[in-house]
């Protein structure tokens, strides 16, 4: 069973193929193949994971191959998956939550006409993201690390016909294609360098090159991560991204596609492991997105873009981890599991509550929801409950192993993510309070009520996960699980016990906790939100996403908007006014030497004779000379 | 014989299709058109049976004395470079005509003269992909421009004749630098034992450093006229903004293709050195071509000429795969070549088709048409991903072996190059978000989506282009022998693999 | 001999200036005829001077070329009056650009 | 050298005529002179067959023809003083003069041989020796001369031809537009009375007097109606003349009412 890696992804990308070209007659039930795509896919993926338990620890990669891509001169390339122990967690995660998706879009889109069409398009996502994790060379993972790229733009712009929408498609792809940029440039290295892309010799061979080269292959692809998730500089998209329909923005911007680039890194550890200067980058880009995305997260009013902060937040604290090195790639990867598990959770909560208020995502205009959708209400607050680390629930796990060895490994970058985690409780609790609790700010016409069935019961069971996933950190299964895949983790102690760290981790959040609900809990937000000259800087500037856009513009889109007129000018004035000026030129001469052809027989006559003269004067004095 | 009735077959279609009688609705014309087409794609199939692929070089070659006085020869062969080729403009030609089933339906009169124009290019596109004879290849390569004069000036739209004439007379000036190159060689060679244009005599010739790059120079700038690249790149904008989509189509996908083609068979064989005493100055330019190209396409307003511009910056990879001579670059090239002329094939049709129904190229001019034409987006928006060169659709494939390979030999120009994957994607989105999406435009209301006959016109292109994206390898196997010769007689040959543990030649970063 | 040839120069320079001063046609082709009268005598002295005939046989094959130049010429005179009602070359001027 | 002498002056006053000259046929009368003399100056140069040729073909034929085609298109055309070609005089005067000093500087000078005389050549007789050389050396140019000859009789021919376009007037065409005329306006239809009838002359161009003593000008034939002989005066009488006596009967009706046969006819 094991080697049949490309089933999982042939089957939703089937799925997908044929709901594209099948007619409007495949509109009734196009919904359900694709759900039964993903869910076959599932099925698939959890038997080759129970053969891979049964499975010695030395013996859990099975590397297949489907034949040659490509191979002209020098270059070949394989079409190989690697069905391992990191992927199939990927893979559970993927398709587990993806089905779970599926399942609350056929309520959540069912009265859109294009509906079919967007079931394709997950199914695509579904199949190009396996397509991520299962692939054996980077350039197979190059395939499907763009081909999220495209289920992402054609899902975030699905609501073409706002412009808001198709413009935040078309920068997120942008975006991306600029992470792509070092993503390529990366594999370029490997093949420079290796003579191959495949992932297990690069990171074999690691050793055998220089430590400059092994730091410039981990910034490249720190720099593709970057794109891929959000990380800082190239997070400016994700944000946008939210005008996406809900169940979108919960499978690929929350649970899978964003976390690509911490699987990258976690995937090419050996490069990382090379390098320290890598890592550090790794590091700092982790800790600089963990707060940024933090800082977003208070100041939204958006449900949504507040928990698209959060999720740029958490990825931060995923790549915080794979930074910290072997002791940390196991972490990353539970948190990005359990991240997966909860904020899908959020996301698909704060979609039902959007159902329920008619599309509005004003959190101002929310209040008192806690009646109104009492299923919502405790699935969302089970989700709440992780991601502030509740203790117990998942997130409690996976976030305090990763302070802890953010500690271990330098204090500072401890005390940052502690700061992270304080940040998380507050703006969780914002986001909690506004929403759920206090008094009805709705809207005349709004009348919320719980979602379907078809809704619920993804909630239920993704807050089940979020509630109990950390069964998996229970005598370090995870991280034994993943040793085959990402090295043998080396503990340093962190310098202070760990159940006091953990006290002071529940102390940070209760503070953060508390600070919510002095500001939100105790007095009533107001229903308009203060306009930007009556907040402070940090609520503009989070507002504005740390300026990030406007740094952007003015950075890149501006010049380059300016350079692409000036070049058309250019081109057309300079350039293409060489040629045309050359023809007018030669025009010009010959309107000149049109001049003396008179027409009368007798000039022509005698400009004869004179050239005749001329002639005989020439000779006359090559002669005499 | 093989090669010279492919050639007569479509000319003589030609023939046939102009001096049919001219119908009320010009049907007769099309069909014959189309089957011939068809009959000569099977032809170019049936070549495949014939040609070896274990073995480089040429095959299917034949020669028949021409003009004695002068050593000229019908000389005809194929290496896997000219096959592929030869395959792109069978394959197109049929897709062509078929897209252009309603071209000149409001001018029966002229529906022969369009499709025998088209014919005709096509047989001598395939001529000159086949020619082994410098003196044939030359004829045939000028003798492509009268088609396309006619087709553009005749048959075209909008500022049509000035553009005809511009295309005509860039064109000529490059053939008549070549014409004189020519020249030189047919000196050379009647000073070295008997004049002679083949290609395996003039490969032989002893010439000076100085003769050498002059020749190369004549050839070169007529090939980067063609093909085209910055700064010789002008005359394609205006030619595409007035000509119908098939001849855009002919002209971008095939007939550009020659001077990229040239500049392999001709440039790199039989003037090595020289080729490498240029190599530097024309990687910069191609790499300058390909963003030049990519930023105009972003600040283009008439989708024609956004994807003419797309395929300025597209020739600059090819260029760049071509000189950067390397073994996977250039197989890359010539991969490209062929994907290249497949994604502009169907961006053009489909822009022609948009453009057909909204009368008009500007793209201010439409917007939100994806919910009246669904179909219609999702081609455009397919040949767009192809044009940015998504992984898993055909160009990808070409484009990333032109980058590695380039990379090989120079960092920089490959990152550089590696730019143009980014603009690439703003150009493409750009277009699709200002006439796809959005709220419907007044005027693009009445849209209609694709008809059966307008897809399955285009179908073959899709399964093309995504089908070679993931199976490119049937192709690269009839390219990669025969780029193996090419590069032995270039340079050094491939650059070594960046020995792991050499550290000069890693700090260094470049070989060359 | 060199008088005879100044002379034939003199009244081929003679012969060049009528053609370009006169704009009555027919005046103008009896300087052209003057211009190849005085050629005639060169040859006619040159090949007294060389002791050889191929000068006069060049002069006849001019006279007689000359005869029929004369023809033509004079018939295209005549239909160019016959449409134009002149004879001045200045009046038949197309070839003007 | 008595004989050139004697006639280089009068060949070049007289080449000189051709370029003062302002009536056609003063200048026509001057070439004949300078042919004439040219032709002495063969004989003397030991030319006999040349110097018959010249007289025959040159003054003889081509004068001719010059004199024929000057009468043809009116004798009376005179230049006009005025040059129309800004500078043109004053140009070829100088260009002219220029090229006679340098052309005979330069010829004059390469020709300083010794005369050898045509006393070897002319052994068996001039015309022998140029027969033998014009049938044996330059036979073929000779031939192609014959064609040449051939197609400017032919090219002359189509040149001054032209084609019928209408078909011919017929004898009763005639007869029914004299009846149409005369019902119109009442022209007569009859024969006019012939010349010098009842006048003092019965010289064919003196009109007839009508019975009430008034000469009849119809009675002319047109062909002897005074027509300009040179002057704008005499031109203007002429078309006066004309006028006032209009176009005798047997005037062809088809170039002033019929312009579109084209009947070989100038007046």
């Amino acid at each position: 069973m094991l080697d049949l890696s490309w089933l999982l992804i042939a089957i939703p990308l089937a799925g997908a193929a044929l709901l594209l070209t099948w007619g409007k007659e495949s509109d009734a039930f196009g919904h359900l193949i694709a759900t039964a795509c993903s869910a076959a896919s599932f099925v698939l993926g959890a038997i080759m994971f129970v053969e891979l338990l049964g499975r010695d620890a030395g013996d859990r990669s099975v590397t297949t191959s489907l034949g040659t891509w490509i191979d002209a001169g020098h270059f070949h390339v394989d079409f190989a998956f690697t069905f391992d122990t990191l992927s199939s967690l990927f893979v559970l995660l993927i398709t587990g939550v993806g089905t779970l998706i599926h399942v609350y879009s056929i309520g959540y889109m069912a009265h859109d006409e294009r509906r079919r069409r967007f079931f394709a398009y997950l199914n695509l996502f579904i199949a190009a993201m396996l397509c991520l994790v299962l692939a054996a060379d980077y350039l197979v993972l190059f395939l499907g690390w763009e081909g999220v790229g495209l289920a992402s733009y054609l899902l975030i712009g699905f609501w073409q016909h706002k412009p808001s929408a198709a413009a935040a498609a078309k920068k997120a792809f942008v975006i991306n294609r600029v992470g792509d940029l070092g993503m390529a440039l990366a594999i370029m290295t490997c093949f420079a360098w290796f003579g191959t892309s495949s992932i297990a010799v690069v990171n074999d061979q690691i050793d055998t090159v220089s430590g400059t080269v092994a730091t410039a292959l981990g910034l490249l692809l720190l720099w593709g991560a970057c794109g891929k998730s959000a990380q800082f500089p190239l997070q400016a998209w994700l944000l946008d991204a939210m005008e996406g329909p809900t169940p979108v923005s919960a499978l690929i911007h929350a649970a899978t596609m964003v976390t690509a680039g911490v699987y990258l890194v976690v995937r090419s550890h050996d490069v990382f492991d090379a390098s320290p200067t890598a890592r550090g980058f790794v590091i700092a880009v982790g800790l600089i997105t963990l707060l940024a995305g933090a800082w977003i997260g208070c100041t939204k009013d958006d449900i949504k873009k507040s928990l698209a902060g959060s999720t740029m937040s958490q990825i931060g604290y995923m790549m915080l981890a794979a930074g910290l090195g072997p002791a940390g790639y196991a972490f990353a990867i539970f948190h990005l599991l359990t991240h997966g598990f909860f904020k899908a959770n959020m996301f698909l909560g704060a979609g039902s509550v959007m159902h329920g208020m008619n599309d509005d995502v004003d959190m101002r205009r929310y209040g008192a929801l806690r009646s109104a959708m009492p299923i919502t209400f405790y699935t969302f607050g089970i989700g709440y409950l992780a991601i502030i680390g509740f203790p117990g629930t998942s997130g409690f796990f996976s976030k305090d192993k990763i302070i802890e060895a953010a500690l271990a490994h330098n204090v500072w970058v401890g005390i940052g993510a502690l700061v992270g985690a304080g940040v998380t409780a507050f703006y969780m609790t914002r986001m909690m309070l506004m929403t759920f609790f206090g008094e009805k700010r709705w809207r005349e016409q709004v009348h919320p009520h719980e979602s379907p069935s078809v809704m619920t019961t993804p909630l239920i069971v993704l807050a089940a996960l979020s509630l109990f996933a950390g069964v998996m950190a229970l005598g370090s299964w995870i991280e034994e699980w993943l040793e085959p895949a990402t090295g043998h983790a080396v503990h340093h102690d962190p310098p202070l016990p760990i159940i006091v760290i953990t006290l002071i981790v529940l102390l940070v959040v209760a503070a953060g906790v508390a600070l919510a609900w002095l500001a939100y809990g105790r007095q009533q937000p107001a229903a308009e939100a203060p306009a930007d000259s009556e907040v402070s800087f940090f609520t503009r500037a989070g507002r504005a996403e740390l300026y990030g856009n406007a740094i952007n513009d003015a950075l890149v889109v501006r010049p380059v908007t300016h350079l692409t007129r000036a070049l058309v000018w250019g081109d057309g004035k300079i350039i293409d006014g060489l040629v045309t000026g050359s023809a007018d030129r030669i025009g010009e001469i010959s309107g000149e030497l049109r001049k003396p052809q008179t027409g009368f027989v007798r000039s022509y006559a005698l400009m004869v004779l004179g050239g005749a003269l001329v002639v005989l004067l020439g000779l006359l004095a090559v002669t005499l000379a | 014989m093989m090669l010279s009735l492919l050639i007569a077959v479509p000319l003589l279609g030609a023939l046939v299709v102009a001096l049919l009688p001219r119908s009320e609705d010009g049907r007769t014309a099309r069909y014959v058109a189309v089957g011939v087409s068809i009959l000569t794609l099977v032809m170019s199939l049936l070549l495949l049976r014939e040609f070896d692929l274990e073995v480089g070089g040429y095959q299917l070659t034949e020669q028949h004395e021409w003009i004695g006085a002068f050593g000229v020869h019908w000389a005809l062969g194929v290496n896997g470079i000219g096959l592929t080729m030869i395959f792109l403009t069978t394959v197109l030609t049929p897709i062509v005509l078929a897209a252009s089933w309603n071209d000149k339906a409001d001018d029966p009169g002229r529906t022969n003269a369009y499709f025998a124009w088209l014919l005709a290019l096509e047989a001598l596109a395939i001529g000159v992909f086949a020619a082994t004879d410098v003196f044939v290849f030359y004829v045939l390569f000028e003798a492509t421009l009268i088609p396309l004069y006619f087709l553009i000036g005749g048959h075209g739209t909008g500022r049509r004749s000035y553009a005809a004439v511009k295309f005509l007379i860039y064109n000529l000036l490059g053939g008549l630098l070549m014409l004189a190159s020519i020249v030189g060689l047919y000196v050379l060679s009647t000073q070295q034992g008997g004049p002679s244009f083949l290609r395996a005599d003039l490969a032989g010739l002893d010439m000076s450093a100085t003769t050498e790059r002059l020749l190369f120079l004549g050839f070169f700038i007529a090939f980067a006229i063609k093909a085209p690249m910055w700064p010789l790149h002008t005359w394609l904008p205006d030619a595409a903004a007035s000509a119908t989509p098939g001849t855009n189509v002919m002209m971008v996908s095939v007939i550009d293709k020659l001077g990229t083609f040239g500049m392999i068979i001709w440039c790199l064989e039989l003037f090595p050195s020289a080729s490498e005493w240029a190599a530097p100055v024309v990687l910069v330019l191609a790499v300058v071509s390909i963003l030049y190209g990519a930023l105009l396409a972003i600040g283009q307003a008439d989708l024609r000429r956004l994807v003419a511009m797309t395929s300025v910056s597209h020739f600059g990879f090819i260029i760049l795969g071509v000189f950067a001579f390397t073994s996977t670059s250039m197989a890359g090239s010539v991969l490209y070549m062929f994907n290249h002329g497949l994604t502009t094939a169907l961006l053009f049709l489909v822009v022609g088709m948009m453009i057909a129904r909204r009368g008009s190229g500007l793209i201010a001019d439409y917007g939100g048409v994806q919910k009246v034409a669904p179909v219609l987006s999702g081609v455009l928006l397919l040949a767009g991903l192809a044009s940015l060169s998504l992984p898993g659709l055909a160009p990808f494939v070409s484009e990333f072996l032109v980058l590695v390979g380039t990379f090989s030999r120079s960092i920089p120009l490959a990152a550089a190059a590696t730019v143009g994957m980014v603009l690439a994607a703003v150009y493409i989105l750009l277009m699709f978000q200002r006439t796809m999406t959005g709220p419907l435009n007044e005027r693009t209301s009445t849209f209609r989506d694709l008809s059966p006959r307008e897809v399955g016109a285009l179908a073959p292109a899709i399964v093309l282009i995504i089908g070679l994206g993931f199976v490119p390898q049937p192709l690269l196997s009839v390219i990669d022998p025969a780029v193996d010769p090419v590069i032995a007689t270039v340079g050094e040959g491939d650059p070594p693999q960046r020995a792991p543990l050499d550290l000069t030649q890693q700090t260094e970063g470049d070989h060359e | 001999m060199t008088e005879y040839i100044t002379l034939s120069t003199l009244l081929f320079s003679i012969g060049a200036v009528g053609v370009l001063v006169r704009r009555n046609a027919i005046i103008v082709f009896m300087c052209v005829e003057l211009m190849l009268n005085a050629t005639n005598l060169a040859f006619v002295s040159f090949a007294r001077q060389h002791g050889n005939l191929d000068g006069q046989v060049a002069a006849f094959f001019v006279m007689v070329v000359a005869a029929a130049e004369v023809t033509i010429g004079l018939a295209i005179i005549v239909s160019i009056y016959r449409t134009r009602r002149t004879t001045s070359v200045d009046d038949a001027n197309l070839l003007k650009a | 050298m008595t004989a050139f002498w004697t006639l280089a002056p009068v060949m070049v006053l007289a080449a000189m005529g051709l370029i003062f000259a302002r009536k056609a046929v003063h200048a026509a009368l001057c070439l004949a002179v300078v042919m004439i003399s040219l032709a002495m100056l063969y004989a003397a140069q030991d030319a006999p067959f040349l110097f018959a040729v010249q007289i025959i073909v040159y003054t003889g034929a081509i004068m001719m023809l010059f004199l024929f085609v000057l009468m043809l298109v009116g004798v009376e055309a005179r230049d006009s003083v005025v040059e129309t070609i800004k500078g043109q005089r004053a140009a070829a005067a100088v260009v002219g003069i220029a090229f006679a000093v340098l052309l005979s500087t330069v010829v004059a000078q390469s020709v300083s041989l010794a005369v050898v005389g045509l006393d070897g050549a002319n052994a068996d007789g001039n015309v022998h020796g140029l027969a033998t050389l014009l049938f044996s050396r330059y036979v073929l140019a000779f031939e192609f001369t014959a064609a040449l000859m051939i197609v400017a009789v032919i090219g002359a021919m189509v040149l001054a031809h032209r084609e019928r376009l209408v078909p011919p007037p017929t004898q009763a065409d005639l007869q029914a537009r004299r009846m149409r005329d005369y019902a119109e306006s009442g022209k007569h239809p009859g024969n006019p009375p012939t010349p010098g009838v009842f006048a003092r002359h019965n010289a064919v161009d003196t009109p007839a007097l009508l019975p009430d003593g008034t000469p009849l000008p119809e009675s002319v034939p047109g062909t002897l109606t005074p027509r300009p002989q040179g002057g704008t005066e005499d031109a203007d009488r002429a078309v006066a003349q004309i006028e006032a006596t209009g176009p005798g009967p047997d005037e062809r009706p088809a170039t002033t009412e019929n312009p579109e046969t084209t009947e070989g006819d100038d007046q």
